[in-house]
């Protein structure tokens, strides 16, 4: 049950421009017109290059939000598979992973070659991509909650996001405080990414029960 | 036009209702081995003279080299768009099929090119100005350029139907020319690292003739290549279509419909 | 328009300008592939024609090329309008086409939805309330299209016809999701646009009671 | 589990479980407003109801109820699986709903919607070819769902019934859009299920001619 | 009809957080997000205050052409709307304006706050703006026809973004260029100006007429 969600969300992800891709996108466009709109100065470039990409990686799972549940609900395929399985947390357990594999995964990936247009110094690279690996599951699992509540607005990105951004925040205060001690700061570095793990665990064992309570109460 | 014509059985195929694939096939196939003799020719005549006659600059030293890759890959990422985009207009206005398949395979041509000058360039940077990448007009109006050539591919790979790929590329291709301009006179708009035309330009060229002959015999060779290469892929692209439409004519798929009287 | 709004009511919006379609060697399909050819026939004013035939077979197809919505591979379809003296103005497209999908916005209410038709096709005065009477939306009114049943979102989608004073129906199932009362109304109001010269082609899976209708199988030849 | 992959076909789909279900005083609605309320029946395994009604009655509600994809506002749904000794596992979920949207992925072809469904239920070997076999989707295995008339689409949401493997069939206007031959089938398939020990609460407007069934008529009281 | 489609959409804009306050919202959350992501460094922001508000909008605006046609598409009233008018120029103007309706004017409207949190000099303040108000019209309508191109490729943002991101890069270099320079080199001010408002007239003069030749391929 569980697989099989996971795989067709893969499937329908890389299909005709489908949300991996669309992900994707959006956050190397996001770099690149930020570094196109910031100019031609490489000191300025070095400097802002964490934080962007964080920022970036944040706005790119925030936009990705509605494909979680609103598609399936408006075409009628959660009906069939909330009605196909005993364990709703495990759908949206299967909604949640396959979101980040199509969104935070491919944004890590991306990430060292967008670092390297955006200038970013060379011992920056790994503390950014353990940060993002550590915050982006925490960031995947809000989303889905977000989207489990707002489930019955037909894709009402306002409360989504209004939803969100709160919760969010921490995550990209600590990730971009962690990419940027990254090369000089241990303990301050420590502490972020430890920060950011403990995010991720609690979400991950509280939210995905959340949000098949939204789910519960938004079914019509 | 009604009845004369039987229907057809595909419009997206009706590249065969005309003899003329045919004989540009045949055409093309006597062609092909020598544009190919001469590109090779071409290229081994430029790289020698780049290599070893041509004078290393009194600034650059032995890198200057990169140019004789570098500046005609750059021409042809130009060259390419411009033809897909004068084929696209004759593919719209006179409806010929074969206009369509030559834009539609220069497509990934231009891109290797673009991506070419995109490398090179890169290569180039590092020694000269220190970094591989600046968010300078040129370059980045030239990373957009191959952003274009692959939104134009993609296009033609998400759709289906031929016919109509055909008619939006075209029109994506003409609406994306714009940028053609700005690319060429980005250096001069703009205050940019990279430095400005020195061959190509009004007041003709003012380059060294020892360091000219060798950069225009390799963007010779570069042409040829092109030529060469985009015979090739239309004859691919041809046979392909042909192998389709027998696959789609398979007996059982033509069910078509016409109306009784009950 | 002015002479239109001095005398309210009078004109209502069964005053359709009565138009004969012929379609000679029609030949359309999907995405590049040929679904039908061949098809040619004359609807007059007051003419129906019932389309039967198998799932996948056309139908739809054959109703969106009438409606201008695909391209045809082949043929010609033309429209003569039977102008009077009274009517002067005739409007380009003379047909209009209700298809499976009824084209509701989620978040409009019935109201609303009504209101957008009734300015989108410039529509007489009074449309809108017989419209409403017809299919009886009166109770809906204030209701998101979101949440109508199957059949009250047909309904509200045929409403439509009411309003557009187009002379041409192409109506594709029509009765489809509507209970047994709701479907004889649709016959009726069919039966009104015919006496009122409208010409219909409808498909239908279903057995649709149009007297005056010409009924036609597609089917592969 | 293993040793249904050791006997590939010998277990068809069809070896349901058998189930009763048991409606007491249900009351159910949408978006806070009471649509129904006293619906008790008793579904024993091989029995039928068919539900007939105006537009908006509240049969798709009663159908969404039934199938757990609405709460409840009052009244008891229960169900008793008949185990038997080979059937140890029973699982939670007794129904499926066929509704009026297919629930089908505009971007995925017919075969990859079927395994998709195959490996969501678990289906047992064999499932999916009989599935595609009874409602002829052959030749349509390579199409994408979006190029499917409304027909072909119908038929593609009802090949799920084969699929998983339930025992209660909730059908929500399963013929709409369908031709005459393919609603006879699936009037077939209804037969062979309610043969095998299944049972099914099927809302219509259309005739139905299921001989086993009961007939209720959901209206105000 | 031109007006009746144009009504229509700014009804279904501000409904139900319908599209409009969706580009807000993202315009918002992107100007934050980058702000808090680059720290308190004031004159850093102050220096990347124009060019992040301008690549916030070209990001917002490329956000939102998917509800341009995609979703007219689907629920079946792009049919009604194109058969119910014999001149379809005049939808697909009534489309590109109510998008500028609802995106560019309320991002020109919100501009003048977020330029305050970002710290923009405030000389720079009304050059933004107009640049803003010669750019973004180019900016819908290029989008426009972006939709109308990728219509059957249901949700095809990929494509979408791959296409429509090069046409926007020159307005967005532009753009910048308006901006940046409108308080000291009123040469480079106006003919970045100018260029915008070439590009935005040129754009209203060819591309409704390539969309609707577009839209008439498309048809399906
Ligand atoms: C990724 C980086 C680069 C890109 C994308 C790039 C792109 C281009 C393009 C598009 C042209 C053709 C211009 C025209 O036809 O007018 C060109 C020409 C040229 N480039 Fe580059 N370039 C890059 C790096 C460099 C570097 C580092 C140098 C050396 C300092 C260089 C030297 C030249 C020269 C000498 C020409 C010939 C100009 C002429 O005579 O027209 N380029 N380049
Ligand atoms: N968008 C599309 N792209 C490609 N093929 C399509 C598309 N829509 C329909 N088809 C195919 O074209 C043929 C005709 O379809 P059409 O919808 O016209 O059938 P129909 O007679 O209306 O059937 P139904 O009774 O099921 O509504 C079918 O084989 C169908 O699969
Ligand atoms: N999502 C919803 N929110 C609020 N009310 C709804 C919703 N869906 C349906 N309704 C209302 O609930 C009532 C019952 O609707 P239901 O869909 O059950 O009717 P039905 O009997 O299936 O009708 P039909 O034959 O038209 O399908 C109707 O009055 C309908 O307008
Ligand atoms: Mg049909
Ligand atoms: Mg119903």
């Amino acid at each position: 049950m569980f697989l099989a969600i996971l795989r067709r969300d893969l499937l329908l992800s890389i299909r005709g421009g489908g949300g991996m891709f669309q992900s994707l996108i959006f956050f190397a466009l996001a770099i690149l017109t930020f570094s196109l709109a910031l100019g031609p100065d490489l000191a300025l470039l070095a400097k802002v290059a964490a934080p962007i990409l964080w920022a970036a990686a944040m706005l790119s799972t925030l936009l990705s939000l509605d494909r979680i549940f609103q598609a399936d609900a408006e075409d009628g395929s959660l009906d069939i598979d909330w009605q196909a399985t005993d364990l709703p947390v495990l759908l949206v357990a299967a909604k949640a992973v396959s979101h980040w594999l199509t969104t935070g995964l491919p944004l890590i990936a991306a990430t060292p070659v967008l670092a390297l247009l955006l200038n970013l110094p060379a011992e920056g690279l790994v503390p950014l991509l353990l940060s993002l690996a550590c915050g982006t599951p925490a960031l995947s699992l809000i989303g889905t909650f977000a989207a489990a509540v707002t489930l019955p607005l037909r894709r009402a990105n306002i409360l989504m996001s209004v939803l969100t951004a709160p919760l969010f925040t921490p995550v990209l205060i600590f990730g971009v405080s962690a990419a940027e001690s990254g090369g000089h700061d241990g303990s301050r570095f420590l502490s972020s990414i430890l920060f950011l793990s403990a995010f991720s665990l609690l979400s991950m064992v509280s939210l995905p029960f959340a949000s098949v309570w939204a789910i519960k109460s938004n079914l019509d | 036009m009604t009845s004369v014509v039987p229907p057809a059985p595909s419009r997206s195929n009706s590249i065969y209702q005309m003899a003329n694939p045919e004989r540009f096939d045949r055409l093309a196939q006597g062609v092909i081995p020598w544009i190919g003799g001469i590109a090779a020719l071409l290229a081994v005549t430029g790289l020698y003279l780049g290599l070893f006659v041509s004078p290393e600059d009194y600034q650059q030293g032995a890198t200057v080299r990169i140019m004789y890759v570098h500046v005609p890959a750059a021409w042809m990422a130009l060259f390419c768009y411009t033809t897909m985009t004068i084929s696209s207009v004759a593919g719209f206005v006179w409806k010929h099929p074969l206009a369509d398949v030559a834009a539609k395979v220069t497509a990934p041509i231009g891109a290797t090119f673009t991506l070419l000058a995109l490398i090179t360039g890169s290569l180039w940077g590092k020694p000269m100005w220190g970094t591989w990448w600046a968010w300078d007009a040129r370059l980045t109006s030239v990373l957009v350029l191959f952003f274009m050539y692959l939104g134009y591919i993609a296009l033609w790979q998400a759709i289906d139907d031929k016919a109509r790929a055909a008619r939006l590329g075209a029109i994506v291709c003409v609406a994306g020319f714009v940028n053609i301009p700005i690319i060429k006179f980005s250096v001069d708009w703009w205050n940019s690292l990279h430095q400005p035309a020195s061959v190509i330009r009004a007041d003709g060229p003012s380059m060294p003739g020892s360091m000219l002959t060798p950069l225009l015999v390799m963007g010779l060779a570069y042409s040829a290549l092109y030529v060469w290469l985009l015979l090739i892929a239309m004859r691919g692209e041809i046979a392909d279509r042909r192998l389709e439409r027998l696959t789609k004519d398979e007996p059982g798929n033509a069910k078509v419909s016409g109306l009784r009287k009950l | 328009m002015t002479a239109r709004s001095m005398t309210p009511g009078i004109l209502s919006s069964n005053s359709i300008i009565p138009c004969a379609m012929t379609v000679d060697q029609l030949a359309g399909g999907r995405a590049g592939t040929l679904v039908f050819a061949g098809i040619s026939f004359t609807l007059a004013p007051g003419e129906a024609i019932v389309l039967r035939g198998a799932n996948g077979c056309g139908k739809s197809t054959l109703l969106r090329t009438l409606a201008g919505l695909l391209r045809p591979f082949d043929g010609q379809i033309n429209f003569s309008p039977q102008t009077t003296e009274g009517n002067l103005e005739i409007p380009a497209q003379m047909t209009v086409l209700v298809g499976h999908t009824n084209g509701l916005k989620a978040t409009m209410t019935v109201r609303e939805s009504i209101n957008y038709w009734m300015r989108l096709y410039e529509a007489a005065e009074g449309a809108d309330k017989q419209a409403i009477d017809r299919l009886r939306l009166g109770d809906l009114l204030s209701r998101r299209t979101s949440t109508l049943s199957a059949g009250q979102k047909r309904r509200l989608g045929l409403s439509r016809l009411l309003i557009c004073n187009r002379p041409i129906w192409l109506m594709d199932e029509p009765t489809s999701s509507l209970d047994t009362a709701t479907s004889t109304m649709v016959l009726d109001m069919m039966d009104t646009h015919l006496d009122a010269g409208g010409a219909i082609v409808a498909a239908t899976h279903e057995p649709l009671e149009l007297a005056r209708a010409e009924k036609f199988v597609l089917e592969a030849a």
